[in-house]
């Protein structure tokens, strides 16, 4: 065990399954010198053919990165950002998601695309969108979404021994977040969920980034409240661990989710939607969710604060939450 | 398939090979056309008839390891590189011998094993899959070679020439086939396309030219060239073939169009008169590649095939309930 | 009124609004011929230049309508399948969705995509998508499902006159459907769902080519069971009408949902979460949803007959909920 | 703004006119980058200092109706079109008095009621929506002209070509200028480009030239001809401008490049002496089209210009919080 950064762990995780692999290979957009320190020091590390610089050129590259794979490599496409996973939509959309099925499972696509999601740094609308609620809507490619730096390593590997399109979001701007990280290799399991912190009154399911907000805010309720809180990561969310969700629903009778997406149709309505369905006769109150409303993401630092999920909101939410009578 | 890329025309065996293969697509096009009028298939299907020199004159320089990709007009493809035509036509029916178990159909024959990544429904969607194998084989070293097939309604989907910059860039085995049939859907090629297509290549340094894609001997040609300078590490190059497409777009045209005409019945017949099997068929005759005797046992082994494959496709079964719920993840 | 099929109403509204306002103009591939009918005659009658087929790249396309519309035309671009807006999806999610906000209210936007959505007719994976989940998840772009031949004229009339982006899906292939259109000029409201049925026993909501299903099972639930549902279309999903959704339910108590979309962050799902959050007082059984199932849609049309839904599948949902104790 | 687009070199009066409005973007940019180190800054700036004769070059030529749209390095564009330079840094710090009422910051400044369509975070993202501006010109037939602004990494996105494909198609008045500054971030072009970028144009049978982007006259010229072009309805043109980025990619890359070079302190060198504002002002001296004096003034009422609109931006309230939810829809 030691304390890493996120970027440092997924760092890790590429030179650890490259090292392991060499049918590993990873292309995008300025991958060698590395924008975002997740690919640093691998082009010196394996070279030219197995590290490279791809033109600008999104549409070709989430397909090429298919093609690739089923010829025989392990590929890791660098999206950069999510919003720029748009311009390349149509080989996520129509190919990624429908080759395998389409060709009664001949199709091996060991693909991962990588990329950066999430507002909170005023960089507005084209930079700070998140995915993968449109990704889990597509049915075909695993979604992995690490909150801490022991699961950004361990889903790092498990997108790329993955013989199925898979993404792999980091939050951007918060690689730098510290957490220990196992030593050795593992890999972090896809559909189950980890359990931050168990509590009786309530049951938080918090994606990606937004973990951390939900373990302050059960902190908060905790000692100002006396509010128990227990806070859910999912990992991924294609699979989704609906068991470990619906069975901490089955104990607290409550659920409030902590999104970061857009709401219309997002992860978070999705797994109000499952828990309405399967743990209908468990809940105590409503389910509610804390999310972005249904806007680009607003540049000025004053209203991004605003629209994004914040420990206020969720601290909020929960409270009014566990005073509401059934 | 072939062995020695470098000669210019196929050796007489070959030519017969050749031939029956085109006629075997052929066949089963017109088959297929058929039977859609009978009611007898489940959707329409985008024919390949007219366009078979193209086809079979790239494929036969390929090997099972090398990579196609092919369009929505995609059986000749499939055909030419080997597929198999029972567990086509298996396909088409929907049955769970088809070479996809019946859930990819018309537009999604691909045969993985063969090299056939597969024909696709999404216009240009194939030129990205082939320029990634491309780019997996020049890793590989081992000489393959990946070749997209698309039409010149497709060649002005981006990319395309995000693909001839990066391939250009990188030396990749990769050759652009496009069949320039002169008709996207029912729009002339040249009220949706700009100048000539085989100039974008030029724009990125990647050898084209323009062939007869009628003509065997010109696709031959052109392919093998090709081949050879993708098998050898100097990176991709470009045909434009000029064909066209004997039959409609798709074979259910007739129903949505509602007496819209698109192309005149003059045009069609110039082009049946540059029917590429013909043309083919009266050359072997002609240079004493054939007789007629050989040729009418060939046409009848080829309806036999298509025969057997029909009836294999009609006595499989579906795919079974809980197959609509596979083969979504590896 | 006069009895006249889907796709008649659509190019009715084309027509009407083509000449009631000449800065109305229409492109997409192959319009002038029109494959589907609705943009049938068009040609003859406006001309060239405000008809126009474009070359195969959509890409292009979806970005020209937003800077046509921004220089003062209204445009409609139609896309032909839903499948193929992917191509063009970099306009539709950091454009179409983004640019008014982005600019703070500069920028009018009067855009109409037109896309065939649905399976049913197996023609596969690659043109059979429904595509108004992500659509509704990016927030910026008004989404109308006209169930009706009235509502697909009133619809159609209401996406040109928008000066915000919207997308106008009809079910592909259903377009022969029949039904009443009022004569002359009317618009079908935003946001403004139709209770096509009344009935106090459960709550259906249905999309789009789904409401005939829905409608067709009520009839077979009234008459052979006696159970009465009621039927809302929501008609438009952006906005959506969450007040009759709601009050629906607060008089039902029970809600099943139906939807071609895949299932993972569906509309069924968003409805679902909204009123797990804000009607959970009045519900009295699980939330039901009867979607398709997280696959590419399968070419088999046994197997296409069995992840689309039907009147069976609704039947048997609703009659299990009716059963079911609260 | 200019007149006379048959003119091949500006006006003595105009020549001064644009110097000034060169000098104003580089000492907007200069400040900005200054500011940004200083940490006064909410997010990276991608500056446009070396860029100015092209943005400024071409825009003399435009009208408020005519459209530009723009890049992520869009601060430039933004003034060279007449955007107001108060409401882009009230934009860039994010106050309700920005361009876009705090909304859209550095990478989305926009003024339509100036023909500015926007800054555009996405690559490329500009070229689809001006060729649609372009083909809504045509349509009004006044003579309108659309441009796209967009750097050599653009260029390899496909949306490129498939506007080079319609626009002549449909004879559109569309201007294509590339920015040619030798990197796409921070790979050399000739990493990521093959060939020439010009090339592209032909290939569609668009006019294409290449100038020296940071020679003012140069870009004027090619841009008159381009915009007469397009005016009478000739068409679509593409200029290729070579030129370079004085600063980095955005300011920001220190940091998140850790020491990484990518380019040496030589070409830096070797391109701040083909400073385009230094070579304007040299030739404005040379040939006594203005006197140090003169020049001495712009700077000064430049420099005040730009001190006057940080403390617009400054002084000004951010936005409230009922805008978080507005602008959605029309
Ligand atoms: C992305 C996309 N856009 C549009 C279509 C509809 N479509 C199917 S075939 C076709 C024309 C293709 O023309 P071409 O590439 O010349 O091939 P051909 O049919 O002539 O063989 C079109 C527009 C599609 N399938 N995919
Ligand atoms: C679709 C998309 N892909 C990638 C990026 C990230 N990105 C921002 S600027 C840039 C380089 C652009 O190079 P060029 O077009 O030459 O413009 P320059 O920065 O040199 O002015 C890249 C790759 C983006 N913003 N959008
Ligand atoms: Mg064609
Ligand atoms: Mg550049």
């Amino acid at each position: 065990m030691a304390k890493k950064r996120i970027i440092q762990a997924i760092n890790e995780a590429l030179v650890e399954e490259m090292t392991r692999d060499e049918r590993v290979i990873l292309f995008g957009e300025d991958v060698e010198i590395s924008l975002f320190g997740d690919t640093r020091g691998l082009s010196q590390r394996f070279g030219p053919s197995r590290i490279r610089n791809t033109p600008i050129s999104e549409t070709l590259i989430t397909g090429m990165a298919l093609g690739a794979a089923a010829a025989g490599h392990r590929v890791v496409a660098h999206m950069m950002f999510a919003n720029f996973t748009y311009t390349g939509f149509d080989s996520i959309a129509n190919q990624a998601a429908k080759l395998r099925y389409m060709t009664g499972g001949q199709a091996r696509l060991p693909v991962t695309y990588v990329a950066a999601y999430g507002g909170g740094r005023s960089i507005a609308a084209h930079h700070s969108d998140t995915p993968y609620p449109l990704l889990m809507n597509l049915g075909g490619i695993r979604v992995a979404v690490p909150a801490t730096p022991e699961d950004a390593k361990g889903l790092m590997k498990s997108c790329i021994r993955s013989d199925s399109p898979s993404f792999f979001l980091e939050a951007g701007g918060r690689g730098g977040e510290m957490g220990e990280v196992p030593d050795g290799d593992y890999v972090t399991p896809w559909g189950k969920a980890a359990v931050r912190c168990t509590g009786g009154d309530v049951t938080v399911v918090a994606i990606g980034s937004m973990v951390k907000l939900a373990m302050a805010a059960a902190e908060v309720l905790r000692n100002e409240h006396s509010i128990h809180v227990e806070v859910i990561d999912p990992r991924t969310l294609v699979p989704l661990d609906e068991d470990c969700i619906l069975s901490s629903v089955e104990k607290t009778g409550r659920l409030v989710l902590v999104d970061e997406s857009r709401d219309s149709c997002s992860a978070a309505s999705h797994i109000a939607a499952i828990v309405a369905d399967k743990a209908f006769g468990s809940l105590r109150a409503p389910i509610r969710r804390v999310t972005v409303p249904d806007v680009a993401m607003p540049y000025a630092p004053n209203l991004e604060r605003l629209v994004m999920p914040s420990v206020e909101r969720i601290v909020a939410t929960i409270q009014q939450l566990k005073d509401s009578r059934p | 398939m072939k062995e020695n890329p470098g000669d210019n025309r196929p050796s007489p065996a070959e030519r017969l090979a050749i031939y029956e293969r085109m006629l075997l697509i052929r066949r089963v096009e017109e088959r297929l056309g058929a039977d859609f009028k009978a009611g007898k298939l489940i959707a329409g299907v985008h024919l390949y008839s007219g366009q078979e020199a193209v086809g079979v004159g790239v494929c036969q320089h390929l090997r099972d390891a090398d990579w196609i990709a092919s369009n929505h007009r995609g059986h000749g493809h499939f055909l030419a590189k080997g597929g198999d035509v029972r567990a086509m036509m298996a396909e088409i029916h929907a049955k769970v011998t088809g070479v996809c178990k019946g859930m990819g159909g018309t537009m999604h024959v691909a045969d993985l094993s063969k090299g056939i990544l597969g024909a696709n429904g999404i216009v240009g969607g194939g030129i990205s899959l082939i320029c990634g194998a491309a780019y997996s084989q020049s890793l590989q070293g081992d000489g393959g070679v990946s070749v997209a097939f698309f039409g010149d309604g497709a060649s002005t989907q981006g990319v395309m020439s995000e693909a001839l910059n990066l391939s250009a860039l990188w030396k990749l085995p990769m050759i652009f086939i496009c069949e320039n049939n002169l008709f996207s859907e029912f729009s002339r090629s040249d009220t949706v396309v700009a100048g000539r297509i085989v100039d974008r290549a030029g724009a990125y340094g990647v050898p084209g030219v323009q062939v007869d894609g009628n003509d065997l001997d010109a696709v031959w040609a052109a392919a093998s060239q090709a081949v050879q300078r993708a098998r050898n590490g100097e990176g991709p190059s470009f045909i434009e073939a000029f064909t066209y497409r004997m039959s409609g777009h798709v074979e259910a045209e007739t129903g949505f169009l509602q007496g819209a005409k698109y192309r005149s019945e003059e045009e069609v017949q110039s082009w049946v008169e540059r029917d590429p099997i013909q043309r083919q068929r009266a050359q072997l005759l002609s240079t004493q590649q054939a007789t007629l005797d050989q040729l009418t046992d060939i046409e009848a082994r080829v309806l036999a095939q298509v025969e057997d494959a029909v009836q294999f496709a009609i006595d499989s079964p579906p795919p079974p309930p809980e197959q609509a719920l596979q083969f979504m993840f590896a």
